[in-house]
């Protein structure tokens, strides 16, 4: 699941369709031609606006599914529209360009062995229907566990429904407010199912920072694996600017190799859009993440 | 290809020839082969490296990037492999290359710029040394440290010595005279200038009362500084008879000639590599073909071209025959009481 | 108007009191009286008018603007109808908007400063003087000729008995160090300091090649150099006791608390005016809104509140007692240390 | 003719029509309040796109027609996408809103004695459309010559056609190449037609730089009046920012009367947003203007 770094390319990709999602969502269809390598699940691209563009840099968005053809590739991508460039983007209509790079970054290491169980968050839950379907392609299934707020909050939530039934993938739901699925924290829906399922458990998670943090504790006290999906402010995307550091916790400081390729980090801080975004969730400082 | 060989864009710098005016930027580029897969070094008139310290840095805490209005706030701190892995792991690869490489250095003092030249200053695959004077984001030996002119010019003395490669002086735009300090520069021995590298900036996260970046403040990148570096460029260039290579902001053909006009030799693409991957090859194909489009048969004659009718910018020759440092000091005078 | 009720927003610059943080930036609002109609210059904290000189000044030849990304370059040149008209004519009409009026002034010499103040020191319709001490479009006189603190400080004291009312000194943001000139005009016995004026910069006019200003060079202004000017305020506020008043960029309630967050006292609202004719309103409405909401109750609770924990802004309690100017520098060397 | 500065508004215009004109042009009708006053012929509005937007300062544009209804006036406008703010502008849609300021500066001073020679280069006809209405509805003709390189680039000729025949103007075509009309300048072709209108003649022009100083020539040696638009980089529009500089001729700064408000300019400079747009031909000094 480690890209080369040097695999990623950068195409002018056209809007095949762009819409909707609820809850104030956009799903967003992008067509690049067939030369842009394919994605893996947890992988992400940088899209850059078109010209005259009101933002200055590229916006890191993972990508929540792919298709392909003869000679092109279609990347999917849920996103909400928070400041000024993802606004601007939603503006976008079909036909438009915009210029993607990628595919960047470390996926899920979805071949680990073990149950694959998906925690999504909220919008979080983009790469993890990807990689519901890329388990499913190699014959794999999966539990699904997506929680949120409350039930509007469940981003996309009959998509996903019909995407993981297609993917044989279990769809387990949590809200906080129970208004929808099991009332509580999706993590407190982990610790009530996770004895029912086959161990041992593979971790998969993306959402807001307090949910990967109390799934990384969580994974630290049953003793399961977890990779969980991390965002940071970003400049180039390629490990280039050094610009998206993430602190490491002490146990991955200690073992820090100093033939680790430049690209990748230093002993303090590994890169966010090289060595993630999805990182082994002990290799991480928490304490100083935000 | 073709279109290039209609025209002479080659640059001198000190004993270097570039074979067109256009390098990337320090910190933009990494280690010229990052991506190397979508822009073959070789092509650029240069690489600027990373700048490289004595000992390895780990960089600033997060956040190191903060976007404003028509740029970015970095706050890298200087993050880099240190010297001896520099030498053994890095050099080597650059020498693959087969690029024009300029290898930044930066020091905290005169002594550590030293220690990094006695190291690296005989190293075949390095053509030319840019030293970061100018960083803003380190607690010492920063862009504030390198504004006297004394301290280059003295520092540089000390450094010429010790490579026979090409000594270009990076320098702050956050200083009253540019032109004074390039001038220490020249006086100090350096064969080129590059101004400028970022603006020290500041931005506020006001959910959490604090600076957006992981330090105070941050250096300025990217289109919104390009006025300002146009203009200190112009200064210094109009102020030394070395070369100077301009750089903030560039990121299209007609950018690189603006810079070229106001009397840069060469330019730097930094920022712009962050959102086009080829925006260096960009530059320079827009720019060739620019040129060809208005007939000019040499860069030398687009060089500090810009009509001298809007005083005070001067027409002037290029390339330039040195002159002495009263007579340019004069020169600097004049620019700067115009201001 | 209830809103702001609820909240204590009023700032002391020497002997006066701004019923709130908010001023016009000179240049941007004429006279007051302008735009009048709809903005009610009475509302806001004071309006600081166009630079007035000693003679009338006709400015500089066209073009005088040219948009460049996020921000604007002028080469105004100081156009103004000189003392005598603006006594004759502006200073009755200036006292008819019942609005706290701060008059900005500029000079070639120290001397003609006090020719000028000697003539308006004592009007009792101008309650505070802007003094010019930057404007990057004049032949003579301009931010270069004041880049440093000795002339600064002389020409200060040699002003401070001209008047009663307070004395301000605007300050170019480009010099090594704005914290040192910074000090200067606290010693010269200067009130307060507005940081800052608009940072030289130039555009290159390709198919003409000149510039594309009537002159090199003009000013930037605008939300690009918002981040640049934030860092500069911040560093003359932390290098003095005296209030720093913020200018560059602001356009957004948001803005102006960045500004007071970092250690400003008050802002200026400069070219957001020509987007918006109410933008100083705005801005003041704006912020008023957001300090309501987080409960703040006094404007000096949020003056230097940026959170500490990022080095090297420090917190600080406001309003600040004096302290005596060694214990200040101190201050400044910690801060310039640090970049 | 002379508006007074204080009479300009501020207002969110809405867009109710936004349609091409041929030829790379287009045509823009503003919705906005009543409270904003009514336009004259030659004034102009200030046009600030909405945020987040690729320029900073709003464009000027000369007003091309008005209609007032009970609680709103249209105003029309006929501009040419030329860089990155037109084109900006250009991209929005029906209902999206822009900032308008204004009305601006002195228009043409319609009510000068004598038969009214409306002179249009290219797109220059916006604002002359506007004056034959308002002629028309004063009950005066005018004569109306329209001049351009093409018959391609005489823009939105036949839109032109129809209203000047509503307004009873009579229309006179010149193209360079004689596709169209009169072979040759508008000037020559004015050459040609002034000895058959009845004196004195008042020329009202706006077009090219180079036209309107022909029709500055042309008016000095046969002592008739001209008014020509003219166009300067704008920061305010409004006489603040002192940034639109024109300069005076010497006759006109012999006679620059100290008194003149400041806001309309000084003895060297004429400010193009207050004391113009549109100028006495003989108070401005051709040669330094470009
Ligand atoms: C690897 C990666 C994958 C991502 N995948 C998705 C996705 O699938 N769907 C989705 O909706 N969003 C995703 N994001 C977040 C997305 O990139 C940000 O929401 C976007 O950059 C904000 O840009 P803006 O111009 O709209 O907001 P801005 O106006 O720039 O800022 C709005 C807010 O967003 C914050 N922000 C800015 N950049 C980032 C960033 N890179 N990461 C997190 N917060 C940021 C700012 O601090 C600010 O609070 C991802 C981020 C990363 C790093
Ligand atoms: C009083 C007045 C009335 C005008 N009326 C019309 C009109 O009815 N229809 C129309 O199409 N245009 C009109 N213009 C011109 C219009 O304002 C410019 O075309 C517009 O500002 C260009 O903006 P931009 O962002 O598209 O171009 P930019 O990217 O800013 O520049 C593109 C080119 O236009 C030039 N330019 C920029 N601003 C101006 C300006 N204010 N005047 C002239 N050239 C400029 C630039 O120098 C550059 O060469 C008028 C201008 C003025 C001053
Ligand atoms: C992320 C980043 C890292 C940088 N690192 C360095 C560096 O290590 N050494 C240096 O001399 N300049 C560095 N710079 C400055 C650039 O080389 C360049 O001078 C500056 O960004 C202005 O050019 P630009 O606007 O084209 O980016 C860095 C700039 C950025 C944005
Ligand atoms: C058109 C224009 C004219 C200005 N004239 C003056 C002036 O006469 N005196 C002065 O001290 N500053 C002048 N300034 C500077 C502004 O007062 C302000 O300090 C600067 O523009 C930065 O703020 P802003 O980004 O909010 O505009 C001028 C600025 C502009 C844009
Ligand atoms: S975003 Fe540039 S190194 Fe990660
Ligand atoms: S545009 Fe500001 S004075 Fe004319």
């Amino acid at each position: 699941m480690i890209a080369s770094p040097a695999a990623w390319r950068q195409v002018e990709a056209r809007i095949a369709r762009h819409a909707d999602y609820g809850h104030d969502h956009r799903w967003l269809d992008l067509e690049v031609p067939a030369q842009f390598p394919p994605p893996a699940p947890g992988q992400f691209v940088q899209l850059l606006l078109p010209e005259p563009s009101p933002v200055l840099l590229p916006r890191p968005m993972s990508v929540a599914g792919v298709s392909s053809r003869r000679a092109s590739r279609t990347l999917g991508f849920l996103y909400a529209p928070v400041g000024v460039g993802t606004r601007a983007l939603s503006a976008l209509g079909r036909g438009a360009r915009v210029s993607a790079l990628g595919p960047l970054g470390r996926g899920f290491p979805l071949a680990r062995p073990g149950t694959p169980v998906l925690i999504a968050g909220g919008r979080g839950v983009a790469p993890l229907l990807f990689a519901a379907d890329a388990l499913a392609h190699e014959g794999r299934r999966c539990e699904f566990l997506f929680g949120a707020r409350t039930r509007g909050q469940l981003v996309g939530l009959a998509e996903a429904r019909a995407r993981l039934s297609r993917a044989r993938g279990r769809l387990h739901l949590a809200t906080d407010d129970g208004s929808r699925g099991f009332r509580g924290h999706v993590v407190d829906l982990l610790e009530r199912l996770a004895p029912r399922f086959d161990p041992p458990l593979v971790l998969h998670a993306c959402g807001p920072h307090a949910m990967l943090h109390a799934v990384s504790v969580w994974a630290a006290r049953h003793g399961a694996e977890a990779h969980v999906a991390m965002e940071s402010v970003m400049g180039c995307g390629t490990g280039i600017c050094r610009g998206c550091p993430l602190p490491r916790s002490a146990r991955a400081r200690a073992a820090f190799s100093s033939g680790t390729a430049s690209l990748y980090g230093n002993r303090e801080y590994a890169m966010c859009c090289t060595e993630g975004p999805v990182f082994e969730a002990g290799e991480l400082d928490w304490e100083r993440i935000e | 290809m073709r279109a290039r060989a209609a025209i002479d864009l080659t640059v001198r710098i000190g004993p270097l020839r570039l074979a067109n005016p256009v390098l990337t930027a320090s910190g933009t580029f990494g280690y010229g082969d990052e991506a190397a897969h979508l822009v073959d070094p070789a092509r650029l008139g240069g690489v600027v490296t990373k700048t490289v310290t004595l000992k390895p840095r780990a960089g600033n805490p997060p956040q190191r990037i903060a976007e404003t209005a028509g740029g970015m706030l970095n706050s890298i701190g200087l993050e880099n492999v240190g010297l001896e892995r520099f030498r053994l792991e890095k050099v080597p690869r650059l020498a693959a290359l087969r690029a024009t490489i300029v290898a930044s250095i930066g020091g905290e003092t005169p002594r550590e710029l030293e220690r990094i030249l006695e190291a690296l200053g005989a190293e075949p695959s390095i053509a030319g040394f840019e030293i970061n004077f100018s960083c803003p984001n380190v607690a010492r030996g920063g862009a504030r440290y390198w504004a006297m002119p004394r301290r280059l010019e003295r520092t540089l003395a000390r450094l010429r010595p010790l490579t026979r490669a090409a000594l270009i002086a990076k320098l702050s735009p956050d200083v009253t005279s540019i032109g004074d300090l390039a001038i220490a520069c020249e006086q100090g021995g350096a064969d080129a200038i590059t101004a400028v590298n970022t603006f020290v900036g500041m931005a506020v996260d006001l959910a959490r009362m604090r600076s957006r970046l992981g330090r105070a403040t941050g250096g300025l990148s990217g289109p919104a500084i390009k006025p300002l570096a146009l203009a200190r460029c112009a200064e210094a260039a109009a102020a030394v008879g070395i070369p100077v290579i301009g750089s903030g902001g560039i990121s299209s053909g007609r950018d690189a000639l603006e810079f070229i006009a106001v009397g840069a030799a060469a330019i730097q693409v930094g920022t712009a590599s962050f959102l086009r991957s080829r925006a260096a090859l960009d530059v320079l194909d827009e720019m060739t073909a620019l040129l060809i489009a208005r007939g000019v048969k040499r860069l030398g004659e687009w060089r500090g071209a810009l009509r001298a009718d809007a005083p005070p910018v001067r027409r002037r020759a290029s390339p330039r025959p040195a002159r002495p440092a009263a007579a340019r000091r004069g020169v600097v005078a004049r620019v700067s009481s115009a201001r």
